[in-house]
């Protein structure tokens, strides 16, 4: 199974504090890691450490190494900006830009110096159409993405972190502010994207980790408990302490 | 490169306000301290007499500036920190919308009035009011002056006063008022004491404020320094003293340092009430980031 | 318990009241000057220039004056306050730095304002040899606004949501390209409302400039920033309290204090009306 | 901590555990009877009723769990394996009326001596394992459990032993089918134990393991 991330003794903490402790796993290409764990376990944080988001916090300090491709994401030649585009990233709540729909979409494109009107139309109507919203909005592009729907605001943001034609994809959580109908509408997104994508997705939702993933991976205080297929992890769990989060036995 | 380039000047842009702040402090020390060699210390803070230009001779005592100075806001606070704060508790927790609407506005505009224009209503209209209510001689006076400064800084307590009761969480007031407690009894005895600190806060920028005021007390007090414990009487603050004799001075003179010393004087005092009016802030919430 | 609301009633009676008198303040002082001052507005008193020891005329150096003044002003503080602004917002990590950074500004936000005059006297009509000029008084009013232009920068900045700048970043913009594209357009409203109150604050300033900048009487427009100038608040100061014939240029003091009002007070109002919109459009 | 599903699974092991006991009393007086010729085939018919009847229950409560709390790991294991246990259990009961309705049917006139001893001996041991399943299956006991293996390898040897034996030994052809059909029963029965012991192999460690 080709590997598209590898974390190798990856350490982040803020301060004295450490989020994530030595945690090494391979995330594998076109397929739908999840990312489980209680609050405060560290999941955010160590996806964010791969697209390198974490830096934006200022007493972050990273040790061990994430590998993309096999190459070290915090290595000094590393272009975060190059990274950022390849590994494109969706939030626990919808963000987008108060823009037209369009230039949603454009924005990233346009960022990375694409102007030309017929190109953009063109990434704008692709990637739309494989966030399966295309249908909802494509009579109005032009109108403000704050009136769409917090499901549709959602699928925006990932035709917006399309565009940019990423080979990863972080999901932050990325249903957790919305309702059941549009979060199963995401979740067949998920499943549907993971033909082209890898995806990671957080969530602190375990039947949705169950439902959307390949692997799975268990955190715990910042360590890495158990990681495996999914079918694996929530059947018959190895380790006791993933057995009792997922049994809800958490003391 | 660009992006580096654009955060060298970013940063500069903002090493500029230290390098003032310390600029205006050198400046006012070194151009202090030289009066210092002639002036005693003593002489300066204690001294009855404030009369720089005197042939006979020159004194430099800022007692009758500093009871000016103290007069004036004294009586600018004693009337400004009640009537400021129960109309930040009105807009905060009193007024319906519309009175809000109307009234966060009006403080706005009162705080945008020019001083000059304040000074002038002093001079001509207030004055008037207050000589045919007393009878008082001395058409300018420290009542004149407090009665003005008051109404300039009550702005200045309304609005960091509502902000501080408005940022006191809902939760406090429903929590209140769920044990039956009246709405007046929620302002009194949760509301207003937990925003006590920004509140403070408040009056000591107002304080801050009031001290350093300068056209309008110049314009409302008459400016005769002397101490006489009349609030009916015209006295001199420090800040008029500077606007009066600063154009007039010879550079380099002793009366020149003096009046840096004043400054510096009048610097240090807003500083220190400025400084704990910051300290309260950033300790209660409202950060200074 | 009836006891209990009537006690409420009576205290929310008094600071209702209390509001009152102040709007009722308000309102008489700007009645004041309207009724006074109303007679000698015209097309000539703002477009001429003062004649017979300023008891006829215009005041059309003044307003110039004070116009220049407070462009001089804005011209420097704008750049200068947003761009420490921003950095403070986006760049600066939390330290030691940033917070000597930021007491230097709360401090300098309440200097007095004749502290700013007497330092700009000393600086730079003095030491810099600027003399009694425009340019004097430009930065001395740059200095003092400079704080408030930081602060509202800074609000308006860290108003726009942490959301759009991550969902920026994540898209791979550079954090210049993202302040640019995803920040400052949204702050802006908010940096311009404080920004013209700058402005009104430095149009109406007086002390500082009359230790920088201005002269008592000077019957024709500057010419260059080197030169000194008349100026509204000045104006009105010297006509109120040291012109010889105080009484009779009475009429002409009124009329200029309506002026000054008016720009102060509309750029106010402008500000208000700027924030208003703006946070009603506001859909984030 | 008490979860809301802990209350549900509770319920569902009370459920088989009192299917056991009359899974139990089926196997045990069925075997008996024939041994001694007593006829309890409408008790045993009763009791084989009562399992069908318990079995759909415990089929309904445990779909409801699932439907209800959606769970993983462990209790999704128990809850599938119960489901499991709960049809061998009900299997127990339908061949132990077998063995009552055979008795009633063709050996009630005379008994058919020769091989009863095998028939006994292998009684024996199945009702052991009924036993042992049981109580394996109180105490999710895997140890327990994988003790079934050795007696039914021991009914395995005795059914083949039977099996040798009827073809070598002349017979009436009621005694051949009697016997036969008991044995294999008896041989069916030990299965069952066997599959609830690997399936309290299955909830206690989650290793799908093939006993037979």
């Amino acid at each position: 199974m080709p590997v598209k991330i590898e974390t190798k003794d990856l350490t982040v903490s803020f301060g004295d504090v450490d989020a994530i402790k030595n945690v090494s796993m391979e995330i594998f290409t076109n397929r739908v890691t999840a990312i489980i764990g209680p609050s405060g376990c560290g999941k955010s944080t160590l996806i964010k450490s791969f697209n390198r988001m974490n830096d934006l916090v200022s007493n972050v300090k990273i040790t061990g190494q994430v590998l993309l491709d096999g190459e070290n994401i915090y290595g000094t030649n590393y272009d975060v900006v190059t990274l950022r585009k390849k590994v494109g990233m969706i939030f626990q709540k919808p963000n987008p830009f108060p823009k037209s729909i369009y230039d949603n979409v454009a924005y990233g494109p346009r960022i990375h110096g694409i102007h030309k009107k017929e190109i953009l139309d063109k990434i704008v109507e692709e990637n739309l159409k494989k966030a399966a919203l295309w249908h909802e909005v494509s009579d109005r592009l032009n109108s403000s993405a704050m009136d769409l729907s917090g499901g549709q605001q959602q699928r925006l943001c990932i035709a917006r972190a399309l565009a940019v034609e990423p080979e990863v994809i972080l999901m932050d959580e990325p249903c957790s502010a919305l309702d059941p109908i549009a979060t199963a509408k995401i979740e067949g997104l998920i499943r549907t994207l993971s033909r082209d994508y890898t995806i990671v997705v957080v969530t602190h939702n375990m039947q949705q980790a169950a439902r959307v993933s390949d692997y799975t991976a268990f955190l715990y205080l910042g360590k890495l408990i158990e990681y495996g297929l999914t079918k694996d992890v929530f059947e018959n769990p190895q380790n006791d302490l993933t057995e009792k989060y997922l049994t809800g036995k958490f003391g | 490169m660009k992006e580096f380039l654009i955060e060298k000047f970013l940063f500069a842009s903002s090493i500029f306000s230290i390098i003032v702040v310390t600029l205006i402090f050198l400046l006012l020390f070194s151009q202090g301290i030289l009066g210092f060699r002639e002036i005693s210390i003593i002489d300066f803070l204690f001294g009855q007499t404030w009369q720089p230009t005197s042939l006979v001779k020159a004194e430099f005592g800022t007692v009758p500036l500093v009871y000016g100075t103290a007069v004036v806001t004294s009586i600018a606070m004693a009337i400004s920190v009640p009537v400021g704060i129960a109309i930040a508790v009105y807009i905060a927790e009193i007024a319906n919308p519309i009175e809000k609407e109307i009234l966060k506005p009006i403080v706005e505009l009162l705080a945008g009035v020019p001083s000059v224009v304040y000074g002038f209503f002093a001079l001509v209209t207030l004055a008037t009011w207050i000589q045919q209510l007393t009878g008082t001689n001395s058409r300018l006076n420290a009542l004149n002056g407090g009665l003005i400064l008051a109404i300039m800084v009550i702005p200045t307590i309304v609005s960091l006063a509502e902000d501080a009761i408005s940022s006191v969480p809902r939760e406090y007031r429903e929590g209140s008022m769920a044990l039956g407690a009246s709405k007046w009894e929620t302002i009194k005895n949760v509301t207003v004491p937990s925003a006590a600190p920004g509140i403070l806060a408040a009056v000591l920028l107002g304080f801050g404020r009031a001290v350093g005021e300068t056209m309008a007390v110049l314009m409302a007090t008459g400016n005769a320094a002397v101490v006489n414990f009349n609030i009916l009487d015209s006295v001199r603050t420090m800040t008029a003293t500077i606007v009066i004799e600063t154009p007039e001075v010879a550079f380099g003179s002793l009366h020149y340092h003096a009046l840096f010393g004043v400054a510096l004087l009048l610097f240090l005092i807003t500083f220190v009430f400025n400084y704990m009016a910051g300290v309260i802030m950033r300790r209660y919430g409202r950060t200074g980031r | 318990m009836n006891k209990k609301l009537l006690k409420q009633t009576i205290f929310f009676q008094i600071f209702r009241m209390t509001s009152a008198l102040v709007i009722l303040f308000l309102f008489v002082m700007i009645w004041t000057f309207i009724s006074n001052g109303i007679g000698v507005i015209s097309w000539t008193f703002l477009t001429d220039m003062p004649k017979r020891g300023m008891t006829e005329g215009g005041i059309f150096p003044a307003i110039v004056g004070t116009v220049y003044l407070t462009l001089g002003a804005i011209v420097f503080a704008l750049p200068i306050g947003v761009a420490s602004a921003i950095y403070l917002v986006e760049y600066a990590h939390e330290g030691r730095l940033v917070r000597i950074i930021n007491s230097a500004i709360i401090n300098l936000a309440g200097v007095p304002s004749i502290v700013y005059g007497l330092f700009g006297f000393g600086i730079f009509v003095v030491f810099l040899n600027f003399g009694t000029s425009i340019l004097s008084g430009s930065l001395t009013l740059f200095i003092m606004i400079l704080p408030t232009i930081v602060s509202a920068s800074r609000e308006a900045l860290l108003g726009v949501p942490k959301s759009f700048r991550e969902g920026s970043l994540a898209l791979g913009a550079t954090k210049w390209q993202t302040i640019r594209h995803m920040v400052l357009p949204y702050a802006l409203p908010g940096i311009l409302t404080g920004a013209i109150l700058a402005v009104a604050r430095a149009a109406g300033e007086t002390a500082p400039i009359i230790l920088t900048a201005v002269f008592f009487f000077r019957p024709s427009l500057p010419r260059s920033i080197m030169d000194g100038t008349m100026a509204l608040a000045s104006h009105i100061y010297y006509m109120a309290t040291q012109h010889h014939a105080i009484n009779l240029v009475r009429p002409l003091t009124y009329g200029s204090v309506l002026v000054l009002l008016s720009i102060v007070l509309s750029l106010n109002i402008l500000a208000i009306v700027i924030r208003t919109r703006y946070r009603r459009r506001k859909n984030w | 901590m008490n979860r809301l599903l802990d209350t549900g699974l509770e319920r569902l092991t009370a459920m088989l555990l009192q299917m056991g006991k009359v899974a139990e009393e089926a196997v045990r007086i069925s075997i008996e009877s024939f041994m001694t010729g007593v006829d309890v085939y409408e008790r045993v018919e009763q009791l084989s009723d009562t399992l069908v009847r318990m079995n759909v229950d415990v089929e309904d409560k445990a779909f409801e769990l699932i439907a209800k709390y959606q769970p993983v790991a462990s209790d999704l294991r128990i809850i599938k394996s119960y489901i499991k246990i709960s049809n061998d259990l009900e299997r127990y009961g339908r061949y132990a009326w077998d063995i009552s309705f055979i008795h009633k049917r063709l050996a009630n006139f005379e008994k058919c001596e020769d091989p009863l001893a095998i028939i006994e001996e292998m009684g024996e041991k199945v009702i052991s394992m009924v036993q042992v399943s049981i109580e394996a299956l109180k105490t999710h006991n895997s140890e327990l459990a994988r003790k079934l293996i050795e007696t039914e390898n021991e009914v395995d040897a005795l059914y083949f032993r039977h099996l040798d034996h009827s073809t070598e030994m002349p017979m009436s052809s009621r005694c051949l089918i009697t016997n036969t059909l008991v044995v294999r029963y008896l041989e069916r029965i030990a299965d069952h134990a066997t599959y609830i012991g690997e399936s309290i192999i299955y909830i206690a460690t989650g290793e799908k393991v093939v006993l037979r």
